[in-house]
């Protein structure tokens, strides 16, 4: 029992924290870029299995890293132009589209998993190449900080430098502008000749990106192999952190790291003998708890506007409502 | 040739010549979850291929609501055998075997009751895996306590469990008996990740138990199952696989991790069933009635593979060996979570 | 050899939903002119700049432009030509600064790949300087009121200096000394050798800087000729085929009780600004109380105040002499309120709803419309038909949505609505705000009526011409007060004015305050 | 004729995108199956060929109409919510309980738990409303999270408190013979839940294009400002919208308990909500429409079944086709252009007629 709990401030809980983040946090942001760009793109859950698939088939066949890492991004950024393309040009629902091809993604992982390797499984019989941990120079001297922010995947430091990449390219590059000024109003952004099609398959592209090097840093990080519908619904919290932190790249972070520190002291906490399933639980309801404390502080400043107001994500259900004829 | 299996696979009324032991077994469920189903499907194949049946395997999904359609269906279809695994199938197999008194059924992992009569043409498998879990157990306790390279001063272990059933207590159960029979005072963690596909959490909740003084991991969760292995490799201390030896599945791909897999508890549902389908053909399988395959039966048991022969010390072989004969003899007597 | 530098000829457009909005539409702008683009609403005009900037794909006809033949299949396309557009309904992403907005598009970099925002904020003080149109170039557009808006996108167009310049509707909000701004602008522009097409209701400004002008109905371009010696009268004919009368109507004959009343109203908004310090003011049955001002100097919060649509921070209003602060918007529509709003888009309509489930929003629970729940489907098909023939509404159909009528079009499907509904007070918020001649003046008449039949009438128009035709009172609204209040609006001329709605000048408190 | 094809557009639509579907389907059948013939009979054919595959397409559509029309209700009021998944299952965890620790009459029993349940989905949904109408919390983020919530604590609730402790698996006791619905056709698992899915659908009809309540809905969908400009009690509407949600979802997911399992026995989330919003938006929020989107999808997923069953079609792969499938219907610009130039000609003879 105490045992529990000096370990629950142990290094290793720590440590965790960052581990358990960086899957989510990717995705995360891929829900961001997509939101900002009016397009809310929920197939992170399918376009990171896929990349975690074909990062590890391409890498044990190949074994080189490299081209692993291009193979899953290749294939989830792809699975987003499919994405975009029906969503643009063929004006289907995003959101329905999404649950397609998350749907698409679960089967032909299977699919061919089984083609290739015989197993419905897993890869686990294939020797695949890991992204490396590595330590940072001074950090790692530090004492307890350095052993918490140190010696983690690669993949993990991705995730937090992207945070800072991804809030240059928003806020501070034409292509940002662009994408937020085609999510806020496509007609404004038409009406000064910008693309709107292009941007926002842009920003779809972009969140592939995002959702492939989360799915990489499970197959290829956090365990050494592929396994099928290994994503286990991070997709699909990644909606829920993006939200808590606003759409915005810090405070995605912010909250993506909330939920992971959740989650830890769940798994922490999984040996006490509460009933499993009490314990499963805790991370989502804080969330939601979590959820209305910041969005009501959001609120406070544009009291008049209550509720007239609208949190992002329903785009799909005012699809069908577009006049407009090109 | 294709035209034959044609006949074979669909289940229409199509008279084929030659009349093979037609054999399916159906899953509800999928492949893939290094357990049993996976073994039971090996078993099936190796009965088409070394018993000349002609077999045919279905993955019937999760979705709980096709299981009896999908059976029902078979039933109109022209097998001799239908097989049906675990707990979850057994009430339809209740309700339809009676209604087909011409077909044969096996079931296993679980026993349709056959007080409810018309049931003489079912075959019930049964595994001790608790048995085989209580010798998991005492291994561990042997480790935890021992000064092993891995071991560490803490009389501590783990068991990670997919969900909180019975299938799973069952292992649970055997393996608490066997810590405690080496020594009652050793703790083990026990923990459920409440999903059988998430490598990742499984890994995140061994390296918990790591974290909190345990030096050796048991775990039981399909997929989930699998990261836990993982985890022995980056914490540096000893686990145990089940169902299949899992220490052979990584002997080459990842020997580091290979060799942290002190031994598995094996769950041998393939073989069972390649038994019963042999039986059935050789006419000495009696219908109507459960077998339970404990490690007596190979039902179950411990993979001693080249790994475990070289990782644990030779006296605690001995002890292994010694506690393996008290079960056999009834010495032991290892409760069960059914 | 002609100077055109644009030859449109018999362009045909038809929109998805079968209406065809041009129909063989020819018309020719001259090098280096003013153009006009008259005409009702409905009849095509903005679709025909939406054609010519290449928005809206085209079925038939083509466009010559500076000699050779052009299709813009986008306005990125359109822009590169050289050619700018303001358009009818704002353009602006609301999340957006000014500057920001400004820039879009043309982003200025620094170094290779970066943004130069303190550039962009530049760019935008030098063309709010260069073209003396004030804007905030750091506010988000969401924290703007509509007219400010409107400069903000008229000056997005000037900033791209285009050759050739469209301008849809863009006076609709502006005062008349930022007008005269505007044109002398414009003339500025044209001396720089550039060509302006010009489209509005307001035959005076047309005839005050227009060289040529083209007058559309119903989808077709009837005349395109020199200026020369048209005047309003004889333009008003050529549109609506009729005369219309433009002098001011006579005041009432008896006016009333006070119906509506504000006193002492307070209310700072969300970013801290006062936007009413302290508002008094008494509308009486059978008057028309005109309040004139630049928008956004508190006029939308006093409205949405009385409609009940936001809260105060202090003072009272009543209807009948009952307070209806803590009132639902529904209860002070019941205690007598009707209220056209300023912004048509965001509050009188829903788009995507028909004309009919527009009409009935403040009364489609009334016994009349239904039992225990059940609507009338039938009943309110025929009461629209007769609202949309009433107010001559042109709509393929009362199930027709509403999003795809014409600007003025759906005003009048919010006025219908509005003054239907047996008001005591009519709260008419830029009632004729891009309404063509014809329907503002069958607005006016209505506005009358109601007056003549004992209703308390409160007119907030940024168009002076409006105000001083239609109210017997006079306010002026200026930064969160009442500057000055004429009791005879007969006396006063829109220049008078001017001053005080640039808070330039202002009555002493004293004489402000309204005769209670 | 043109007319005709404008009148029925989309229906023409989407049929032509179902056939193209079926082409992509053959052309992959072809690919990976050994007899791709029988296996395309098994896929078209086979929901037909027998009496029970033709109500298992029913059986497998009533808890579609049920979360779709649930869904749709939301929608409509532009509400996007998830929660049908978590209230489908608490409401069926909830009724469970209840009904197992009842006993009376079935004419008292039934109604009785159905209202249970419906009564615990809706409550359940109302979380999200809440937080939405009181904080402008996303719905469709706390829905998806409650979602999680509600799966673990009905797992709970039937685990430690209701559990069939005879049953080798986790699962509830069964429910008491005057709780579930007859299977009204011998040799199906046809039963009452389906008729009931099938009225709930014409309800949600009536309610929403006919009745005050259902205009409220609807405006505020399409335009809040407008809707509370018009005096329209915005608040009231949205709760009510997440609270119909949850009910009828509620309801839905008890009928397929006392229907079809005769207990609950989910361990993982049947998923019933997403096929609810597939539903919903192919039916594009429009209750009888999505009666026949539950069928597609059923008659699709019964397809499936039997190939898996029959055939040598790996049931992943079933998925993947399905999906296709989807994608395809969803594509509203599909054929625009075509349509487009119909209209056009239309409306140039509309011109010359004048
Ligand atoms: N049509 C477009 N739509 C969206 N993004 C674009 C478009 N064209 C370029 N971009 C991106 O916007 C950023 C701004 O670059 P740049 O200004 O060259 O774009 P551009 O549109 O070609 O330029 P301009 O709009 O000034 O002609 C670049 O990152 C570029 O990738
Ligand atoms: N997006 C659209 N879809 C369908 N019909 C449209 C659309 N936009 C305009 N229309 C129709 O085309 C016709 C011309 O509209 P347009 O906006 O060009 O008129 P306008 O001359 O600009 O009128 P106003 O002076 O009121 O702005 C109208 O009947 C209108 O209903
Ligand atoms: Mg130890
Ligand atoms: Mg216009």
């Amino acid at each position: 029992m105490n045992e529990l709990f000096s370990s629950i401030f142990s290094v290793n809980f720590g440590y965790a924290i960052l581990r358990v983040m960086t899957p989510l946090l990717f995705p995360a942001m891929g829900i961001a870029v997509s939101t900002m760009a009016g397009s809310q793109n929920i197939a992170m859950e399918g376009a990171m299995l896929i990349a975690a698939f074909f990062g590890v088939i391409v890498g044990a066949f190949s074994g080189s890293l490299w081209l692993a890492l291009l193979a899953g991004i290749a294939a989830a950024v792809l699975l987003c132009m499919i994405l975009g393309y029906f969503h643009l040009k063929l004006k289907a629902d995003i959101f329905l589209s999404a649950v397609a091809l998350n749907m698409f993604s679960s089967g032909i992982t299977v699919f061919l998993l089984f083609m290739i390797t015989g197993d419905k499984g897993s890869t686990s019989s294939l020797p695949s190449p890991v992204f490396p941990s590595i330590d940072i120079p001074l950090v790692e001297k530090i004492p307890v900080i350095g052993d918490i922010i140190s010696g983690h995947n690669i993949l993990t430091y991705v995730a937090l430098v992207s945070v800072f990449l991804f809030y240059l390219l928003m806020f501070k590059t034409p292509l940002g502008l662009r994408i937020r000024a085609v999510g806020q109003n496509p007609d404004a952004a038409e009406s000064v000749g910008i693309n709107v099609n292009r941007t926002k398959m842009y920003a779809l592209m972009l969140s592939g990106l995002f959702a492939a090097l989360g799915g990489l840093y499970l197959s290829m990080g956090y365990v050494s192999w592929f396994s099928k519908d290994m994503t286990a619904g991070r997709g699909f919290i990644a909606i829920a952190a993006a939200t808590l932190g606003g759409m915005m790249p810090l405070g995605t972070m912010i909250s993506s790291l909330f939920f992971a520190l959740v989650s830890a002291v769940a798994i922490y906490i999984a040996s006490l003998n509460i009933p499993s399933e009490l314990i499963q639980l805790i991370p989502y309801l804080i969330t939601v708890v979590a959820l209305a404390v910041f969005s009501g502080r959001a609120l406070k400043g544009r009291r008049e506007k209550i509720a007239a107001e609208d949190a992002g994500g329903t785009e799909s259900v005012q699809e069908k409502n577009n006049t407009g004829d090109n | 040739s294709k035209k034959e299996d044609t006949a074979a696979a669909d289940g229409s009324e199509k008279a084929v010549e030659a009349e093979p032991l037609k054999v399916v077994l159906y899953l509800n469920g999928t492949l893939g979850d290094k357990s049993f189903f996976d073994s039971a499907n090996e078993g099936v194949l190796r009965a088409g291929s070394e018993l000349g049946a002609r077999v045919k395997v279905i993955e019937g999904g999760y979705d709980a609501s096709r299981w009896e359609p999908d059976i029902t269906q078979l039933c109109e279809g022209d097998w001799d055998i239908i097989i049906a695994g675990t707990w979850q199938t057994q009430e339809i197999l209740e309700k339809l075997a009676p209604l087909n008194p011409d077909k044969r059924f096996f079931t296993y992992d679980t026993s349709v009751s056959y007080d409810k009569g018309g049931l003489d043409n079912v075959y019930s498998i049964l595994y001790l895996q608790n048995e085989a879990s209580f010798l998991v157990g005492a291994l561990g306790a042997l480790i935890t306590t021992s000064d092993m390279p891995l071991a560490n001063a803490d009389k501590s272990m783990g068991f990670l469990g997919g969900m909180d059933i019975d299938v799973i207590n069952d292992f649970k159960v055997g393996y608490l008996e066997g810590a405690a029979y080496i020594d009652p005072a050793i703790d083990v963690k026990v923990a459920y990740a409440g999903a059988w596909n998430d490598p990742a959490k499984g890994k995140e909740l061994t390296l918990a138990f790591f974290d909190q003084g345990a030096d050796v991991s048991f775990n039981v969760a399909g997929e989930t199952g699998l990261g836990g292995l993982d985890a022995a490799k980056e914490a540096g201390k000893y686990t145990f696989g089940v169902d299949s030896d899992q220490y052979a599945l990584f002997a080459e791909s990842d020997p580091e991790k290979a060799e942290k897999i002190v031994t598995s508890m094996l769950k041998n549902v393939g073989n069972s069933l390649y038994r019963g389908i042999k039986m059935h053909q050789e006419g000495t399988l009696v219908y109507g009635q459960p077998e339970a395959l404990g490690i007596a039966e190979g039902g179950v048991g411990i993979a001693k593979n080249e790994n475990y022969k070289k990782v644990v010390p030779a006296e605690f072989q001995e002890k292994i060996e010694e506690i393996e004969g008290k079960i056999l003899a009834g010495e032991i007597k290892v409760s069960s979570a059914f | 050899m002609s100077n055109n530098i644009l030859d449109i000829k018999e362009i045909f457009k038809v929109y998805p939903d079968g209406v065809i909005a041009n129909r063989n539409v020819s018309m020719d702008v001259q090098e280096n002119s003013i153009h006009a683009l008259v005409g009702e609403n409905g009849a095509g005009k903005s679709t025909l700049m939406k054609v010519l900037f290449g928005i809206t794909p085209y079925q038939g006809g083509s466009i010559e432009y500076k000699g050779s033949e052009v299709k813009f299949s986008n306005p990125r396309e359109a822009i590169a030509a050289g050619i700018g557009m303001v358009h009818q309904h704002l353009m602006l992403a609301p999340d957006l600064t000014v500057a920001e907005n400004l820039i879009l598009g043309m982003e200025p970099l620094r170094g290779k790949l970066f943004l130069d925002a303190d550039e962009a904020v530049r760019i935008c003080r030098e063309a709010s300087e260069k073209y003396g149109l004030a804007v905030p170039a750091e506010k988000k557009i969401r924290d703007l009121p509509i007219g400010v808006r409107q400069r903000v996108e008229i000056l997005k167009a000037l900033a791209r200096n285009a050759e050739v310049l469209i301008l849809d509707e863009p006076t609709a909000v502006l005062t008349p000394q930022e007008t005269d701004v505007l044109f002398k602008t414009l003339d500025g522009l044209k001396a720089a050798g550039k060509t302006i097409i010009f489209i509005t209701h307001k035959l005076s400004e047309v005839t005050r800087v227009a060289d040529r002008i083209t007058v559309m109905r119903d989808a077709q371009a009837i005349i395109t000729r020199d200026m020369d010696d048209l005047d309003e009268v004889k333009i008003a004919s050529l549109m609506v085929g009729r005369k219309i009368n433009t002098e001011r109507i006579p005041a009432p004959v008896k006016i009333g009780s006070v119906k509506l009343s504000v006193r002492d109203l307070k209310y700072t908004n969300s970013d801290g600004v006062e936007a009413l310090k302290g508002i008094d003011l008494d509308v009486r049955s059978g008057e028309i109380l005109g309040l004139a001002g630049v928008e956004g100097n508190g006029q939308t919060e006093l409205v949405e105040i009385i409609a009940g649509l936001m809260a105060p921070d202090s003072g009272s209003v009543t209807i009948d002499g009952t307070s209806v602060l803590s009132l639902t918007p529904r209860q002070i529509r019941e205690a007598g309120l009707a209220h056209i709003p300023e912004d048509r888009m965001e509050n009188g309509v829903a788009e995507v709803a028909s004309v009919e489930e527009n009409l009935i929003v403040d009364r489609y629970y009334k016994p009349e419309y239904n039992t225990r729940g059940r609507l009338y489907w039938k009943l309110i098909t025929e009461k629209s038909k007769e609202l949309i023939k009433k107010f001559n509404i042109l709509t393929k159909s009362s199930k027709t949505n509403v999003g795809s009528l014409s600007g003025g079009n759906i005003q009048k499907v919010v006025v219908a609505r509005e003054l239907t509904s047996n008001p005591g007070v009519i709260i008419a918020a830029q009632p004729t705000r891009g309404v063509d001649i014809g329907s503002e003046e069958l607005i006016h008449n209505l506005l009358k009526q109601a007056r003549d039949e004992g209703k308390a009438v409160f007119l907030i128009s940024a168009d002076l011409d409006e105000v001083l035709k239609l109210s017997n009172r006079v306010v002026v609204f200026y930064d969160g007060e009442i500057t000055a209040h004429f009791k005879d609006a007969s006396k006063v001329e829109d220049v008078d004015l001017g001053p005080y709605m640039l808070g330039i000048k202002k009555e002493d408190a004293a004489s402000g305050k309204m005769d209670s | 004729m043109e007319k005709w094809i404008l009148k029925y557009f989309t229906l023409i639509r989407v049929m032509i995108a179902l056939i193209i579907g079926v082409i992509v389907t053959i052309l992959m059948i072809y690919l990976i199956s050994e007899y791709p013939g029988e296996s395309l009979k098994y896929f078209f054919t086979g929901p037909l060929a027998s009496k029970g595959r033709l109500f298992n397409i029913l059986e497998m559509a009533a808890p579609m109409i049920f979360c779709g029309v649930a869904i749709a209700i939301s929608f409509q009021a532009d509400q996007f919510n998830l929660g049908a998944e978590g209230s489908f299952i608490i409401a069926a965890a909830v009724g469970t309980a209840f009904a197992v620790s009842t006993n009376m009459p079935a004419l008292l029993h039934i109604p009785l738990v159905l209202i249970v349940a419906g009564v615990t989905g809706a409550v359940w949904s109302l979380i999200p409303g809440i937080l939405k109408a009181k904080w402008n919390a996303s719905e469709l983020v706390s829905s998806l999270m409650m979602n999680y919530v509600a799966f673990y604590f009905s797992l709970y609730l039937i685990n430690s408190h209701f559990r069939d402790l005879d049953a080798g698996f986790l699962v509830s006791l069964r429910l008491p013979e005057t709780a579930v619905f007859g299977q009204f056709i011998t040799g199906t698992r046809m039963h009452f839940g389906i008729i009931l899915a099938v009225v709930a659908a014409l309800w949600a009809y009536y309610f929403l294009y006919h009745t005050t309540s259902g205009y409220e809905f609807r405006q505020t969908g399409y335009n809040k400002s407008f809707a509370r400009f018009g005096g329209i009690n915005i608040i009231k509407v949205i709760i009510l919208s997440q609270v119909l949600l949850g009910f009828i979802a509620g309801v839905g997911g008890m009928s397929e308990v006392m229907g079809i399992h005769g207990r609950f026995l989910w361990q993982g989330q049947p998923g019933y909500g997403w096929d609810g919003i597939i539903v919903a938006i192919i039916g594009r929020s429009h209750p009888i429409l999505i009666i026949f989107s539950s069928l597609l999808l059923a008659y699709l997923r019964v397809g499936g079944q039997v190939l898996n069953l029959m055939g040598d079609v790996p049931a992943e792969l079933v998925n993947v086709i399905q999906s296709l499938i989807i994608l395809l219907i969803t594509a509203e610009a599909f054929l625009g252009q075509w349509k487009y130039r119909i209209t056009r000609r239309q409306a140039e003879r509309e011109e010359a007629a004048k």
